[in-house]
Formats: structure tokens, C-alpha cells, sequence
């Protein structure tokens, strides 16, 4: 596969890969020097890939979940999944394509799967929304929520939006209605719930169907309350600084870790997910099914009880004052 | 959500409320307020008579929480809890000013420790956990411990057999918390849905602004959402909307009439009714019905 | 109340009245003769008025349900029910007009309230689209009938609508998701539900919102399968003969206790409910308080399975072969 | 009737189908069709092996109940029950011609005695009930029987524990039973509704046409609702609402196409994928998942 899109951070060595390519087509047996020369700056670039893969700010992280050729939910779903029947629609008012909702059978179990759904050109990307659903894709993924539950099938949710769409059919419909809606009725479902962070996790668009009894992240997933440039155009009133505020913002999977939030980090090949998508969708797939595994079986009044208690635990908090 | 752009306008000014600009003068009442709306003077005394009601044009200036509390709670019924419940700095957030700067001038500024307040009480005589949100403080955006004070009054009231009231108003989710605050939507959602399973009644007003994280947890989860007249109410802000579909919004969008209209809401109140409608529908949900 | 709208069967009689009228105004102490001839006239129509109203036919009743000046369903709701609170909206489209939802109190109990609502004047009437729902409206009507069980309130519904609008939007959301919905809720709400007849009771639309434990009718009102002129149309490419097939499709209260569908019916003053709105409400509110207390206390198991063996027992079907 | 007993009645007719006009001819089949529409000519054993599907354009014929119950269930698993059910003429019935004579012809031409032909089997091993709407009967129109029979086919399944899986079509209420036939549409959903609450699944097939009291009531209240391609679905018939509306319908109005689009259907299966899709469906739904 080559590359087409180029990330910020990779730039001065995508350069220099392109230099070293051009060198190669020419016929260096007769130019010894030129030769040498070239065998040096393959050495250069296996250093500077090294030093620019080896400590990805947040911000770069950024850039690696958001780029185009990661893989996407529909991806997941081909790969790891088998007997996909995907499920359309919300009963009430469309069928919003920037939800997928499918019954699909993960290494022998049966699981109901909910995702965020991209495109992968500006075709299915306009379809798609982006990724960003509107309120019946919401409505869409709670009706497939309630089919898991009545049928003890158990939620896998793939991750990957920059939020709920800010539009103005999507506030008419009632996007804060839809989305607190999945909230509450995730909190409670009675079947095991696995949520892996595959992309782009934004804000309450996200968290709708961004939660669970396990909540795993992709190494260079995020997971984030507001996009670093909305919240730098805040702060700061300059997007610029959307790299500074995304460490602030502690929204990588090692960060959410640490924060309580977030249960297993699924690492990434060198350079992301899209480097070598079998390797990911491998590590996906042994990592949803142990903790399918693990889940299974439990009482559902304990399980929805173990979930409140996660939830419930969320949060730092001192008393000021007596 | 531009929460912190409300905060700063409104600090900038020394307003009381977003929504009338008080102004000192040398009239008896000591203040004056001229009102956003219609832009005519407004004496203390008159507004407070008309409960922060712009008697010429209608216009609901924002109340305080515990402004909001005194008109709902039955008279020395209400009862404090988790006062002390405060946020912290847990991301050592610094973005043009440290998070911790802005909770502590939250503080002083409000009296509060946090953004909403939350109690005991009575309405009607029907025992209830009340809240009120408060947009002064940090314009009661939702952290961990507004999250936090939001979860305990549902499970206070879960096991007490309580309704719960909530008042909200907030810009939305605390970003100077990151993920700790988004959590919080899921954390309240879930705290929401277990009194409903308890089938005990929650009522919520929505008042001016109740915007993102909030509106889209648990203001909306109640059994019945009232609205205050002009409030603006949604999830993403009109700024970001805007920006994002490149057009103007039409007028009223995202106002409580509008939402009305569709279908998101019960009842747009007017203030000097609202505690009655509060009691009448907790005489119909709390009131014990047929056995089901 | 002056009368302004004249139905078809009652032309004679009106026109009758309208000539005494005019003879009233002369001064008759001059005139013994006509004096006299009034006076027959009176008793003419007396004689006339019986008959008139003595042996209504089905058209003639659905005449009269459609009577504009009859009382509709925020008459009742205004005149029968104390501590209304209009309750608003699906939460996911819209504010229907043409259902209206309220929690209320009869005689001292606390119950839920849907209705159809036309509107009492063209402008009205066009907000509330005659009385035709669309999904949104069968959705609100859910919402309340899941609030009213949850918090243990009994159902009164007001049925009143020529039908669900047939309408392009009113497919697109879904009408007969919609009505289907409210049918499978309605059928097992764990409350006592007491549907009144007040109108029209049109098809699926009427239905919707319009069976339960008790079934009412007042005496001029129908509840059809189709309207008589549609079903005219149909059948004899006629609607002219709608008056014709209202018999046939036996749509009148007295008709449907007869199949055994509805329970019992509410007598109304000579000539329609219109005449004396005071007598109707006081009958609907006494009629409606009895059923509720009949049912109150019944345990909710007990409710639903009586209400499904109602359900059950209706229809007429053979064994026709083996 | 046997499954070998339908075809014989099927050749004693002329036309199997609303939307593919058959004609005898002297091909060697015997008789050929035109296709309602691409208008090409389709010989009966090409049509036959297409499961009367045209080969060149894909509108899917008509089919009659066994046709449809051949399709799905399990080689010979099938076992009509309630076959001798039928409707009376309850209200005496006579508009342009007599109820009774419509009935007693409808059978003669189906072979059916009612609109609906419903039984116990098997589809991929998982035990069912089955049931297929014929639309030569009446439209398939709901009277009294055929509300009986569908209601009776969801309390078999709740008390013996299988799916339910209908394929409809239907004109919608049989106007002819008058209240007795509105009646069945809460009938069939309070059944349906039965079904749900021991939680055991219900896929329905929306085939061509599927109209009025039949699709707003038990047609879907599935836990997953499937349709046929170019299906006419929905609640009032397309002339009625352009008399009502007064003006023209857009194009696809109403078909599976176009409500799979508004998120009133899961798919749209064709036909030769129909039997694949409802066993893996019965495979996540009848398979018995946690606990819940
Ligand atoms: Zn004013
Ligand atoms: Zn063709």
C-alpha cells in the first residue's frame, strides 16, 4: 500500500524516504560514491523513524487515529467478525449510515457490534456524515441494544467519531435527547458490553455507545471530552495550539489508563493501525474475545452492578469544606 | 462549548445574570438592572418583586442556584448536602489560565464550592432531593464533582423514595477535566436510569443555557421536562453550528418554544408558575398511584 | 347556542323551524287565524323532531359525530377534568396537535388522558390536521401511556379522528410502525384503560389510542374500519352510496355491542351531544369514574390477561373444513 | 393441503401472480409470463428455477402461500395447523356483490380457505411457526379468521417455545368484516406483543404488497423486519394519499427501497437469499444467548 496521506509529524522523514527512493532508481554500480552515500541515508532514516515513532505526542496520536487509511468499524467487521447480518434503521425517522449495527459472530460467539462508521473516500464520507451521526443513528444503535439484551447477546461497540453532529436537523431531532438516551439505557443493559476505542473518540457522540464493562483502546486511539481544536479555539482563541491542549486534555489510552477511565491498551504496529491492519485486527479479536470470555456467564443484575459501580467510581473530587 | 467564553464576557462586565446587566445607581433599592432584551431599566426592588422577571418585556433573567432553590423549596424545608463536594485540578490543566485559578475565583465570586447545589426537600409537601445549577460558576459546567453531587441526589433519593427536581443550567461538560468530565454524562445517565427503575419521579427544568454534556445526560432524562420561556437549550452550541454547516440559524433555534415545537420538551413554564406545576405533576407521579 | 351547521337528515325540520321563526316575529293578536296555523305548525314539528331523531341511521349518526359544534376532546378535558397538565412531544420529531396528552384528575383519581383533538375553527383545525395524526402524535400518545404505567396511573382515552393522516411525511415516519407500536403497548399497559367514543372513530388511527378495558361509546358516535364514503368508493366506485355501506359495515354503537366489541353506550340528548354539552359531560364523567373504580385495585397481571381475552374473543370465524 | 397439492392447484389456474401476467402458450412448458415490468416474456421453467424471480430485469413475482412456505421451511418440515379456519359473513355483508360470494370464490380459485396459511416447522433445524399470507384471497385482506389464525400462530410459538417467521402481503383490513376486521389489528399485535415478552424472537417478510391494517399492526412488530425488493409497504394506499395530499407521489414512494431508507426495514433481501438470511438470523436470535 503507499501512503497518500502524510502526517505532520512524519513529514521531514517521509521526505527524506522519498529521496532514498529516487537514489535507488539510479545505477549506482557505476558510481561507488553516490552508493556509499545512499547506504548512509538509509542508516539516517531507520534512526529518524525510529525517534519519530518512538515517543508520539498526544497530538500526534491525534493525527494517526484521524488518518484516512486507518482501519475503520466496516473494516473490524469484515475482518474479525463472521455471519455479519447488518441491521438498518431506527423506526422512527431514517437509517443513518454513520452508525453501523450488526449481529455478527466473533471466534464462536454470537455478539451484537455497534460502530462509528467513516467512509473511506469523499463518497461514502458524505454518506457517512464523516462518522458524525445525527440522532436516529443514536436511536438506530439503542434499538439494536435493546435486540442484545432481549436475546442475551452480548455488545461489542467500535469507536471512532469526532462527535455527534452540530447541525441544525440534528438539534431539531434531538441529538442531546438520543445521545443521553444510549447513555442510559448502556448503563443498564443487561448483557456484557465491550467497547474498544478504534479511532477517534469524540466527546458524547462517542461515549453514546462509548462504554461498557470493558473499555479497550487502540494505542493511537483518542478519547476526548472536546477535539483539542475546538478547545484551543476556546482557551486560547487559536486552533494552533490544538497540539499544547491535546496533552493537557489527557486523552490517549496510556493517559485514560492512568485516569481510571480506560481497562487495556491494544499496542499498534510502528507508524499506527494502518501500517499493517492484519496485525490489529488479530490483536482486536483475541483481545474482545478473552474479555467476552470473561464476562460471560455472570448474572446480569451482577453485571449491571459491576458496571454502575465502574461509572460510579469516574471522578476526582475533595471536600472543600465541611 | 464555549463555556469559558460565557465566563469571561460575563466577568469582564460584573454582571449577575448573562441575561440583565445590573448596573449600580443612586435610586433607594441602591441597584438597577437593564435588561438584555429590551433594554430598559429594571429597579432591584421591582425585580425581585417579579422573581428576576423582566416586568416589561418577559425576559427570565438567570437566578442563582440557591435564588432558584428558595422559589421552588416549601419554606425552611430545604436541607444541604455534599456542600464541601469540590473539583480538583486532577490533569494539572493549564490552558491561557490554570484550571485551578478559575475554581478558586469560581469560588469566591459564588459563594459556592461548586456548580450546583444540591439538598433535602420539600415541594408541596412531596419529599424530594432538589438541585440548582449555577451558572456563575464556571458556568456550571459539569466536572467530576458536579457529576458527583448530580449522582448522590439520584441515589439519595433512590433510597429515600424521594422525587428528584433538578434545575439545570450549564455550558456543558468541564473540558479543563478532559475525560474525567465527559465520564460524568455516562455517571449521571446511569444514576438517572436506576431511579427510574425505582420508579420514582424526576422532574427537570431546564433554564437558560443547558447546553451540551448536560442536556445530553441527565437533564433530559426526566419523566417530565419543563422548560423557563427564551431559555437557549441543545447540544452543540449556535457558534459551533454555525461554523460547522456555514449558515445562519434561524430565529429561535435551540430556544425552549422551539424545542417545544418539537417534541422535546412537555411544557414551557413561565417562573411565577413554576412552583405549581412542579407540585401538581408530583402530586401525579409521586402521588402513588395504581399498583402496576 | 345558534345553530350554523345543518345536517343533511335534519334539513327539513331546520327549515320548519327557521319558517315558525319568522311567523313568531309577526304580531298574531291581530291575526287569530294564523295564530292557529302557528300554532299547528308547532305542533308539526314537534311531531317532525321525533321522527326526525327517533330512528337514526347509521349515516345520519356519523353526521352527527362529525357535527362541528361537538363537543371535542379539550371540552371534555376542560369540563370533566380538574388539575390538567398538558404534557408535550415524542422526544424524537415533533409536537402532534392532533393527539393531546395530559395528566388530570376525575372525580378525585388521577389518571393519564389521550385524546384525538380537532380543532373548533379552520385555523385550528389546520394545526391540529383535522383531527389525522402522524407518527409523532402515536408517539407522544406512548410516551404518556409509559409514564402513566410507570407511575401507576389509569388511561382514559378520547377517541375522535377520521383517521391517521395519509400523507407522504406521515409514511416516511412510519405511521403504521407507529400505530402497530401503540397497539402492542396499549394491548399489555399494566393500568386500568377506559376508551371513550366521543366522535369519529376512524380505522387505524382511532384504534391506536382507542380499545382497553372498557370500550364506551356515546350513542352518535361510530367506530368503523374504513369511512363509509371510502368504502363506497371501493366497493361501487360510488361514494354517493356512502350511506348505503355505513349500514352495512355495522360502525354504530349499538352495532358494536352487538359484535361484542364495545361495553356499553352513553345516551346522548335528542338531536346530538352538541345540543346539551353540559348532559354529555355529565354522563361521560359519571360513565368513566364507574369503570375506573371498577377497576382500580385489580392486580396487573390480572388486567392484562382479561384485556388480551378480550382482545381475544373478537372476531367470527368457522371450522370449514377439517 | 399437501405441498404437492398446491402445485396441481396452481396449474389449474391461470395466473399464479398480481405482477406477472401468465399466458398459455405452445412453448414447450406450456405457458410463459410477461413481466409486469421490463414487459419481456419469461417462460414458466425459467421462472420456476429463478424462484419466480424475472432473469432479466429482478421483480420478484407473486408468490401464493406454499409457494413462499416451500421456499423457507425445511424440506417436508412443514405441518399447516388451523387449515379449516375460516371467515363467516358475520355483518351480511353485500356491497356491489355479496361477502359469501367473494369468500366462496376466493376459496375456489386458492384452494385456500383463508388468506393466511400458518403452520409449524423447521428453517435451518430451528423449530418455528411459519406462516404466509396469500394475496389471491381477497388481497389477503384481515378479517376475522385471519387474525385468528396469526394470533393463534404467536400464543403456538410463546407456549411451545419457537420463532415466529411471517412473510405478509395483504390489501390490509378485510372492510368487509367491518369492526371485527379493525379489531384484529390489536389482536394480532397483543399476540405479537406476548411473543416479545417471552422474549422469543419474530422475523417477518414484507412481500408485495403489504398495505394498511396489516403493516400497523403485527407485520411489524418484529424483532427484525425484512422486505422484498420493489415491495409496496406501508400504511394508506398510494391513490388515497394523492387524492388527500393532491399531488403526485415521488418516485419509489413506499417501496422496500425507500422505507429501508427511512429506517423502517432491516434489509432488503432478494429472494434467492431470503431462506439464508432468515436461518442466520434464527442462528443469533433462537440460539440462546447470556442470560439476561
Ligand atoms: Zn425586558
Ligand atoms: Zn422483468
Amino acid at each position: 500500500m503507499t501512503r497518500r496521506h502524510v502526517m505532520e509529524f512524519e513529514r521531514p522523514l517521509v521526505e527524506l524516504e522519498a529521496k532514498l527512493g529516487e537514489l535507488r532508481q539510479l545505477d549506482l554500480t557505476a558510481n561507488p560514491e553516490l552508493a556509499a552515500e545512499v547506504a548512509a541515508l538509509a542508516v539516517e532514516i531507520e534512526a529518524l523513524r525510529e525517534s519519530t515513532y518512538a515517543d508520539l505526542s498526544a497530538w500526534d496520536r491525534v493525527q494517526i487515529s484521524r488518518h484516512p487509511d486507518r482501519p475503520k468499524a466496516q473494516d473490524y467487521l469484515a475482518a474479525i467478525f463472521t455471519d455479519v447480518v447488518e441491521l438498518h434503521g431506527d423506526r422512527c425517522y431514517g437509517d443513518d449510515e454513520a452508525i453501523v449495527a450488526a449481529l455478527a459472530t466473533i471466534d464462536g460467539r454470537r455478539v451484537a457490534v455497534l460502530g462509528h462508521r467513516k467512509g473511506k473516500n469523499t463518497r461514502e464520507n458524505i454518506a457517512r456524515n464523516f462518522g458524525m451521526a445525527h440522532p436516529e443513528g443514536f436511536r438506530k444503535a439503542m434499538r439494536i441494544m435493546r435486540l442484545a439484551e432481549k436475546f442475551g447477546l452480548p455488545l461489542v461497540t467500535l469507536i471512532d467519531t469526532p462527535g455527534a453532529f452540530p447541525g441544525i436537523e440534528a438539534e431539531e431531532r434531538g441529538q442531546a435527547w438520543a445521545i443521553a438516551e444510549s447513555l442510559a439505557l448502556l448503563s443498564g443493559l443487561r448483557v456484557p458490553v465491550v467497547a474498544v476505542g478504534i479511532g477517534e473518540g469524540g466527546s458524547g457522540g462517542a461515549l453514546a455507545i462509548g462504554f461498557g464493562d470493558r473499555l479497550i483502546m487502540l494505542e493511537n486511539s483518542y478519547y476526548s471530552v472536546i477535539s483539542p481544536e475546538a478547545c484551543a479555539s476556546i482557551l486560547h482563541k487559536d486552533a494552533g495550539k490544538a497540539a499544547e491542549v491535546a496533552t493537557c486534555l489527557a486523552m490517549t489510552a496510556t493517559d485514560l489508563v492512568g485516569l481510571g477511565i480506560v481497562d487495556e491498551i491494544i499496542p499498534e504496529p510502528v507508524g499506527g493501525a494502518h501500517r499493517d491492519p492484519g496485525e490489529v485486527f488479530g490483536a482486536v479479536r483475541g483481545r474482545v474475545s478473552e474479555a467476552l470470555k470473561a464476562l460471560s456467564g455472570r448474572d446480569p443484575d451482577e453485571l449491571v452492578s459491576m458496571r454502575y459501580a465502574k461509572l460510579r467510581a469516574v471522578g476526582v473530587i475533595e471536600e472543600v469544606q465541611g | 462549548m464555549s463555556i469559558s467564553d460565557w465566563f469571561k464576557a460575563r466577568e469582564a462586565r460584573r454582571y449577575t445574570a448573562v441575561n440583565g446587566e445590573r448596573v449600580a445607581g443612586d435610586v433607594p433599592d441602591g441597584v438597577w438592572n437593564k435588561c438584555s432584551s429590551c433594554k430598559r431599566i429594571v429597579y432591584e426592588g421591582q425585580l425581585v418583586a417579579n422573581l428576576r422577571v423582566c416586568p416589561y418585556c418577559g425576559n427570565h433573567f438567570d437566578l442563582t442556584a440557591f435564588e432558584r432553590i428558595d422559589l421552588l423549596a416549601d419554606p425552611g424545608s430545604f436541607a444541604e448536602f455534599d456542600a464541601g463536594v469540590g473539583s480538583t485540578d486532577p490533569l494539572g490543566f493549564v490552558a491561557a489560565k490554570p484550571y485551578t485559578v478559575s475554581l478558586e475565583s469560581a469560588r469566591e465570586r459564588s459563594g459556592l464550592t461548586e456548580g450546583v447545589v444540591v439538598g433535602r426537600a420539600t415541594i408541596g409537601d412531596h419529599p424530594v432531593v432538589l438541585g440548582a445549577m449555577d451558572f456563575r460558576f464556571i458556568g456550571a459546567s459539569m466536572g467530576s464533582a458536579v457529576g458527583e453531587k448530580i449522582a448522590r441526589s439520584f441515589e439519595v433519593a433512590t433510597s429515600e423514595r424521594r422525587a428528584v427536581v433538578l434545575c439545570t443550567a450549564s455550558g456543558g461538560a468541564r473540558m479543563q477535566e478532559g475525560m474525567l468530565s465527559l465520564m460524568q454524562m455516562a455517571k449521571t445517565s446511569a444514576a438517572a436510569r436506576r431511579l427510574a427503575e425505582a420508579r420514582l419521579p424526576y422532574i427537570s427544568v431546564l433554564t437558560n443555557p443547558t447546553m451540551g454534556g448536560v442536556t445530553a445526560s441527565f437533564a433530559v432524562l426526566a419523566d417530565v421536562v419543563l422548560a423557563e420561556p427564551g431559555a437557549l437549550i441543545g447540544f452543540a452550541g449556535p457558534r459551533v453550528i454555525e461554523q460547522t454547516i456555514k449558515q445562519h440559524l434561524p430565529k429561535g433555534f435551540q430556544s425552549s418554544e422551539y424545542l417545544l415545537e418539537h417534541g422535546m420538551v412537555d411544557e414551557v413554564v413561565v417562573r411565577g408558575q413554576l412552583t405549581a406545576r412542579v407540585t401538581t405533576l408530583l402530586g401525579y407521579l409521586a402521588g402513588g398511584g395504581e399498583q402496576a
